[in-house]
C-alpha cells in the first residue's frame, strides 16, 4: 500500500526523522487555523500519487487569509484520477539545498539500495535519467544494514557527484546523514516497505536535515505483519476517498487478483502469465482490454462465477474472453462454472471460453450443451471476442 | 541429460503434509520422481503418503541423502523453510511458494548465496526434466514429453502452454524451469541459459520472459556475446500499462524500466527471433530444428 | 548493570515475552493486597543476585495473611550481603516442567549463545557442569539473529537431550518457542545486554510458555546507548538500598575504577594487569589487599589524589602501596600527587611507592625529598608494606 | 624479522586528529614507523603532523598503499572504524580504543572474519616490532629493544614492565603484542603463538595471560600438541574473587571458568613453566636463553 505524505511522516517521526511542523487539514478553516499557528505555509494535496505540484496541488500560503484560499483551491480537485480529500498544512522551511534520499528494492541486485543525490527536489527518475552519475548508491548487506562507514562513502559519493556543496559544512552533513540514513533503513524493514523515500531532504539555513515530503509504500506481500497499521492507514484514506480504483477496491474485497485497464473486452485466465498474453492477443487483434484478472490455479466453479461477475460489474465491458489452461485446473469445473454464473447472472454479452489441457474434452462438451461455443486457439478465441465485442457496439 | 534435475536426484518435501504438499507430491511421485522424504516440523517420526516425515531438513537429509528440497509451506514461513535446506546442505531449492514477503526473500537470497545453494522460484511451477522422469513442483504431468528443447519462463500456466503447444508438435523438452514470477528471484534467465549452454540434451531453448525488471535483458547481453544454441524469445504483457502489478509481483513496470518493448528490442539486438504467439513460437521452434520425428 | 527481577520482566514484557502477573511490594501490607487481588501467590525478595531460594527469600503464600506474613519476613533480611528492599508479589503457576533459556555471551566463540535446557529451575552452573549434554546451544549469526529453522533445531536438541517430554506436544512447543527465542535474543540486542536469561521458563499445566524468573545484566560499556533506561533502573535500585558496596558506588561518581576487596592493603597502580599482578604480589607476601584501583594510562597529579583519597575512604585500609610503570605516565607527575595528597589529606597510614619507566629518576627524588621512601622493585615493595601494615595492626 | 608489522609496513591512523591520536601518531613516527595517512570523517583534504588526511579508509588506502590500520576512536564509534579497516583491505586493524560495547565487536570480529581481515585487540596496546622500527599502537618507545623473545600479554603496563625487564638483563623483542583485555578479541593467544612459532626472529616466547574466558587453555592445548621454541607463562590476577570485573571488562571469573589456577595447571599441562613473578619471567628467560650479549 502506498501511505500518503503525512501518514509517512508520522513514520518518520516515530523513528527520528525530522518533519516540519504541520497539521492535516480538511476543510480551509482548518487549514487557516494551522497558518494561524505556524505563520507562512505550504499546503499540500493529500493524493498518493506524485507530480502534486505541477498539478497544482502545492501552494505557498504567507498569511490565514492565503492559507484559507490555497486550501479552497486544492481540497476536491482532481489529480491524475485522485479527488484530493486532505491538505498537509506545514511551515514553510526555509531551504538552502535539496536533497534525495530513498531507500528502494533493487530487483537487478535483488536487494535493498539506499540512494543518495544533491540533485534532490526533481524528479528522481528524471536524474536517474539524465545524470545517473549524480545519484550515489549503497547496497547494504541485508542483515547487518548500512553501517556508518558505508554511509559516510555514500554522501562523500554523493557529495563529489556534485563537485562539493556549500550549504552545510561536511563534516556536519556526515554526522547528520549516518543516523538518518540508518533510521530509513530500518523503518523500511520494519514496515516491510519496498520503498522509503524522502524527496526532497532539506539542508535547511540552519544547516538541519528536515524530510521536506516523505513516500512510503509497504510490500503488499508482508501486509499480514502489519494488519493493525494498514487497516488504519487505510480507513484513513478511504474515509477521505483516496480515489482508489472502485472495481478494484470490489475485487481485493472478493479476493481476486484484478486490474482494471479501461476497456471493453473483459478477460479471465489462470495463471499471471497467461492473462497477460491474454491481454496481448485481444489488442493484436484490435480490441481494447477491459481488465486483467487471475483466477490462479486449481480454481473450481465457484471462482469462475465470482470472476465473471466481478468483470461484469464494469458497466464499459461488453464481451468476455475466459482462457483457461487446464493443468491443476480443470476443464469441466470452469465449463460448469460459467455456465452456472451465465445462468445465474444473466449474461447478455458475448462469452468466448477458450480451453485446453486436462478435461479440455470434457469440458468443452458441457460448453457446446449449454450453447456456448468453445475455442481451442488462443488467437482464434482473441478474434472471435475482438470481432463480437465490435458488432454489439456498432448495434449499440 | 538434462539440467538441474535428473534421475537420480533425491527430493525432500518441506511442508508436504499440508494440502497443496500432498497433492503435488503424489503428482511428482507418479511422475517417476524418486521423493525420499517429507519435512514438517512437530511431525517428525510419522509417515506420510508412504514417506518418513522429519521435523527438520537437516535430519531428513542426513537420513536419506536427499540433495534436493522443495518448498510448500505458506509464505510467512518460506524463506525460513528455504534458509533451513540451504543450511542443511542441499545442493538445490525449489520454492513453489508465492506471495513472500520481499524483504524475507532478499535475506534469504543473501543467505543462500553465501552457501552456494542453486534456488528455483519462488512463486514458481518448478522444473520438469521428462527424460529423467524428474519433477520438482507443479508441472502438471501430462505436459512432460522428452525431447531437446530447453524452456525457461517466468510464468507457470505459459510455460504448460508451451509444452503442450511443441508437444502435439512433437517436440519435446530437456528440462523446462519456471523461474518464477516474483522480483526477487533465485536463477536468473541468465543462469538457466548457461545451464542448458552446457547441457548435451539440449538444442534449442524457449525464453519466455514478461514485463517487470530487466533480466530478461541481461539474458539478451548474455546471449548477445555468443551463445552456442538457437534461442527463441517470447515476452508477454506488451499491452500493460505501467504501475500496475500484473498478477506477478515481479510483473510491473516502474519508470522507465521493464517494458516489453525494452526486453523485444534486447532480445533482437542479441538477434534472438521472437515469437508474437505460442503458435508462432513452435513455427520458429519447428523451422529452426529438423523436422520433427512426431509429425 | 544487573537488572531486578522484576525490572528483567518488565523488559520481557515490553517484546512480548509472557510473565506471570505481579506487582512489586515495600511493605507486608502491599503484599497482602497483591494476594488478595491473585489468590495463591510467591513472594519473592528482589535483590540482584542468585540463590535466593536457598537463603529463604522465596516463599509461596496460600491468603492474604500468609502474604503478610512472607513478605514480613523477607523485607529487609540480608541475602549475600543485601539488604531486600522489596518483594515481587505474582501469581503462582501451575508447573508442569521447568526449562531453562538464555541468551548470553560466548567469549570463546566470540558471540552470543542461546542455551536452552530441560533441566532448568536448578542452577544452570550446576548443569553445565554436571551434564553439559543437556544443554542445546545456538550460536546464531550476530548480524541475522537467530532464525526460526535454528531456534526449531535448538529447541528439538534439547528435547532429545532429556529423551523427550511430555508437559507439551512437540509442535505446539516449537511454535512457541521461536518467537520467544526471537524476542529475547532480540531484546539483548536492543538492551546491549551480554546475559538475557528465564530461568524457569515455566511449562504450565495449561501448556503455555512463561518466564517464572528472569535475570538481565546490560553490557557497561554500552550504558551510554541507555542512559534514561539505567539511570531509570539504578534509581529504582538505589532508591531500593539494593545493597551495592558503597565503596564502589563512590568510586564510580568519581570516575574510577575500583574494586572492593575487603583487606587491609591499599593497592594503586597504572593498567588493569599491573594492579591485578600487585594484588598477587601483596598476597604472595602474606597481605590481603583491600581493593583494586586502576588510575588507568597518562595520569595526571589530580587522578592520584583522588585515588588515595578514594583508597582511604575504606576504613579497613592500614598502609597503601602505590605501583606505577612509566609508559605515558610519567614518575615526576605521579610522584607530586602522592606527595600532594599525603599533605593535603593527612595520610597517616604507610605508603610504598614503586615506580620505574618514564622519568622514574625525577619521580624518586621528588618522594625522597619529601620523606617517603620509593621502590625499585614491586616485590620488595610488596613485602615492605605488608610487613608496615603487619607492625601497625600490632600497635592498633 | 617479526610478526604482524614489519620495515615495509604502512600504517594509517583512524582519529590521529584526536588528542590522543596526534600524541601516540607523533610517537609512533618518532620509533620509525611509516605512518602515511590519517583518517577522519569531514576533515578530508586536510593536513596534520605533516600528514594527509581522508575522510575514509578507503581514500587513504587507494592513496597511499596503508596496509595497516591504528585505531584511536572514541567507543561509540571505534567497531564501525574496525569495519571500514576490514571493507577497505587493509591486512591489519590495530584497535587500542576501551570500553567498546562488546555485541559491537561481536559483530565487527563477524564481519571481519568474513573478510579475513587481522585485528589485534581491542582495549589493546599495541604491538611493536624494535628490529624493524615499526611500532602501531601506544607501547612507550623507549621499551622497544631488538632482540628475540616474542611477548603476547592480555595488558599494557604488564607487557611494558615485562619489556622494560628483559631489557635491563639485556633480552629484546622479536616483537611484542598486546592482545587486548576485553573479552572479544581479534588475535587469540593461540593465533599470536602460531605466528611466533613461523617467525625466524623469535626464539622464544612470554606469554602473560590473565584471569577471565579460556584463551590461555586454549593456547595451552595447542602447545601441548607440540610447540617449536620454549614458552615461558605468566598469569596475574590469582588472587582475585570471583564475579568481580577487575579493571579489564575481560578480566572476570564467571563460575568455574576464568580462574587463575585453571590457566596455571593447563600451561603447566602443557610443560610451559610459569612464573610467579615478573623478575621470575627474566629468571626463567635467561635460563632457556644463551647468556645474553647485552649483561
Amino acid at each position: 500500500m502506498k501511505l500518503l505524505e503525512h501518514q509517512a511522516k508520522a513514520q518518520f517521526r516515530q523513528v527520528g526523522i525530522d518533519c516540519p511542523m504541520g497539521r492535516v487539514a480538511h476543510t480551509p478553516e482548518q487549514a487557516a487555523h494551522v497558518a494561524r499557528e505556524l505563520g507562512r505555509v505550504v499546503i499540500k494535496a493529500q493524493v498518493p500519487i506524485g507530480g502534486r505540484g505541477k498539478a497544482g496541488g502545492v501552494k505557498l500560503a504567507g498569511s490565514e487569509e492565503e492559507a484559507r484560499r490555497a486550501a479552497e483551491q486544492i481540497l476536491g480537485m482532481d489529480i491524475k484520477g485522485y479527488t484530493v480529500p486532505a491538505v498537509l498544512c506545514e511551515e514553510a522551511l526555509e531551504i538552502a539545498r535539496e536533497l534525495y534520499l530513498g531507500v528502494a528494492l533493487d530487483r537487478d541486485r535483488r536487494s535493498l539500495v539506499v540512494m543518495l543525490s544533491f540533485a534532490g527536489g526533481m524528479e528522481i527518475e528524471e536524474v536517474a535519467e539524465t545524470a545517473p552519475e549524480k545519484i550515489a548508491k549503497l547496497w547494504p548487506d541485508p542483515f547487518a544494514g548500512p553501517q556508518p562507514y558505508e554511509i559516510r562513502r555514500l554522501a562523500l559519493d554523493a557529495l563529489s557527484a556534485v563537485g562539493g556543496d556549500e550549504a552545510m559544512p561536511k563534516s556536519r552533513l556526515l554526522v547528520q546523514l549516518v543516523p538518518l540514513v540508518q533510521s530509513l533503513y530500518a523503518l523500511c524493514q520494519r514496515l516491510d516497505a519496498t520503498l522509503c523515500e524522502i524527496n526532497p531532504l532539506v539542508i535547511t539555513a540552519t544547516q538541519r536535515l528536515i524530510a521536506g515530503d516523505g513516500k512510503i509504500e509497504i510490500d503488499q506481500n508482508a501486509e499480514f505483519r502489519h494488519h493493525d497499521l494498514v487497516k488504519e492507514l487505510g480507513d484513513d484514506q478511504g474515509a477521505a476517498d483516496s480515489g482508489e480504483d472502485r472495481l478494484e477496491v470490489e475485487a481485493k474485497r472478493r479476493g481476486l487478483t484484478y486490474v482494471h485497464l479501461g476497456g471493453d473486452v473483459g478477460v479471465i485466465g489462470n495463471g499471471a502469465g497467461l492473462v497477460m498474453n491474454t491481454l496481448d492477443l485481444v489488442k493484436q487483434h484490435g480490441g481494447e482490454p477491459a481488465n486483467f484478472l487471475d483466477i490462479g490455479g486449481g480454481a473450481k466453479a465457484e471462482v469462475v462465477r465470482n470472476a465473471l461477475e466481478m468483470v461484469l460489474l464494469d458497466p464499459q465491458v461488453k464481451g468476455i474472453f475466459v482462457n483457461i489452461f487446464g493443468g491443476i485446473t480443470r476443464g469441466d469445473e470452469v465449463a460448469n462454472g460459467v455456465i452456472e454464473a451465465r445462468d445465474q447472472l444473466g449474461i447478455r454479452v458475448p462469452l468466448v471460453v477458450r480451453m485446453t489441457g486436462t478435461r479440455e474434452e470434457e469440458g468443452r462438451k458441457i460448453l457446446e450443451e449449454a450453447g456456448i461455443v468453445p475455442a481451442i486457439s488462443a488467437p482464434e478465441a482473441a478474434q472471435k471476442i475482438v470481432e463480437l465485442v465490435a458488432r454489439s457496439g456498432e448495434r449499440g | 541429460m538434462s539440467i538441474l534435475l535428473n534421475r537420480g536426484s533425491r527430493v525432500l518435501v518441506q511442508g508436504m503434509t499440508g494440502s497443496e504438499g500432498t497433492f503435488h507430491t503424489q503428482q511428482m511421485i507418479d511422475f517417476g520422481t524418486k521423493v525420499v522424504a517429507g519435512v514438517s516440523p512437530g511431525k517428525g517420526g510419522t509417515e506420510h503418503l508412504g514417506l518418513p516425515v522429519y521435523d527438520t531438513v537437516a535430519e531428513a537429509v542426513s537420513a536419506t541423502g536427499a540433495d534436493v528440497a522443495a518448498v510448500f509451506v505458506p509464505p510467512p514461513f518460506a524463506a525460513d523453510a528455504i534458509m533451513e535446506g540451504s543450511a542443511a546442505g542441499v545442493r538445490l531449492v525449489v520454492c513453489i511458494t508465492e506471495m513472500i514477503p520481499v524483504n524475507d526473500m532478499v535475506r534469504a537470497k543473501a543467505m543462500i548465496q553465501r552457501r552456494g545453494t542453486l534456488l528455483v522460484g519462488p512463486n514458481c511451477p518448478g522444473l520438469m526434466s521428462p527424460g529423467e522422469r524428474a519433477k520438482v513442483g507443479i508441472i502438471p504431468n501430462q505436459n512432460g514429453k522428452e525431447g531437446s528443447v530447453g524452456i525457461v519462463s517466468r510464468s507457470g500456466t505459459l510455460t504448460y502452454e508451451i509444452m503442450q503447444a511443441l508437444g502435439r508438435s512433437g517436440f519435446g523438452q530437456s528440462t523446462a524451469v519456471g523461474i518464477g514470477g516474483d522480483p526477487i528471484l533465485g536463477l536468473s534467465f541468465s543462469d538457466v541459459l548457461e545451464l542448458f549452454a552446457a547441457d548435451g540434451a539440449t538444442e534449442l531453448v524457449v525464453m519466455a520472459g514478461e514485463i517487470g525488471g530487466a533480466d530478461e535483458e541481461r539474458a539478451a547481453e548474455l546471449i548477445g556475446r555468443g551463445y552456442p544454441k538457437p534461442v527463441v524469445g517470447f515476452i508477454s504483457g506488451r499491452t500493460a500499462p505501467p504501475g500496475k502489478r500484473m498478477g506477478h509481483a515481479g510483473a510491473i513496470i516502474s519508470g522507465n524500466t521493464g517494458s516489453a518493448k525494452s526486453k523485444v528490442e534486447a532480445l533482437e539486438r542479441a538477434r534472438v527471433e521472437v515469437a508474437d504467439t505460442i503458435e508462432q513460437i513452435v513455427e520458429v521452434v519447428a523451422r529452426q530444428l529438423r523436422p520433427p520425428s512426431g509429425s
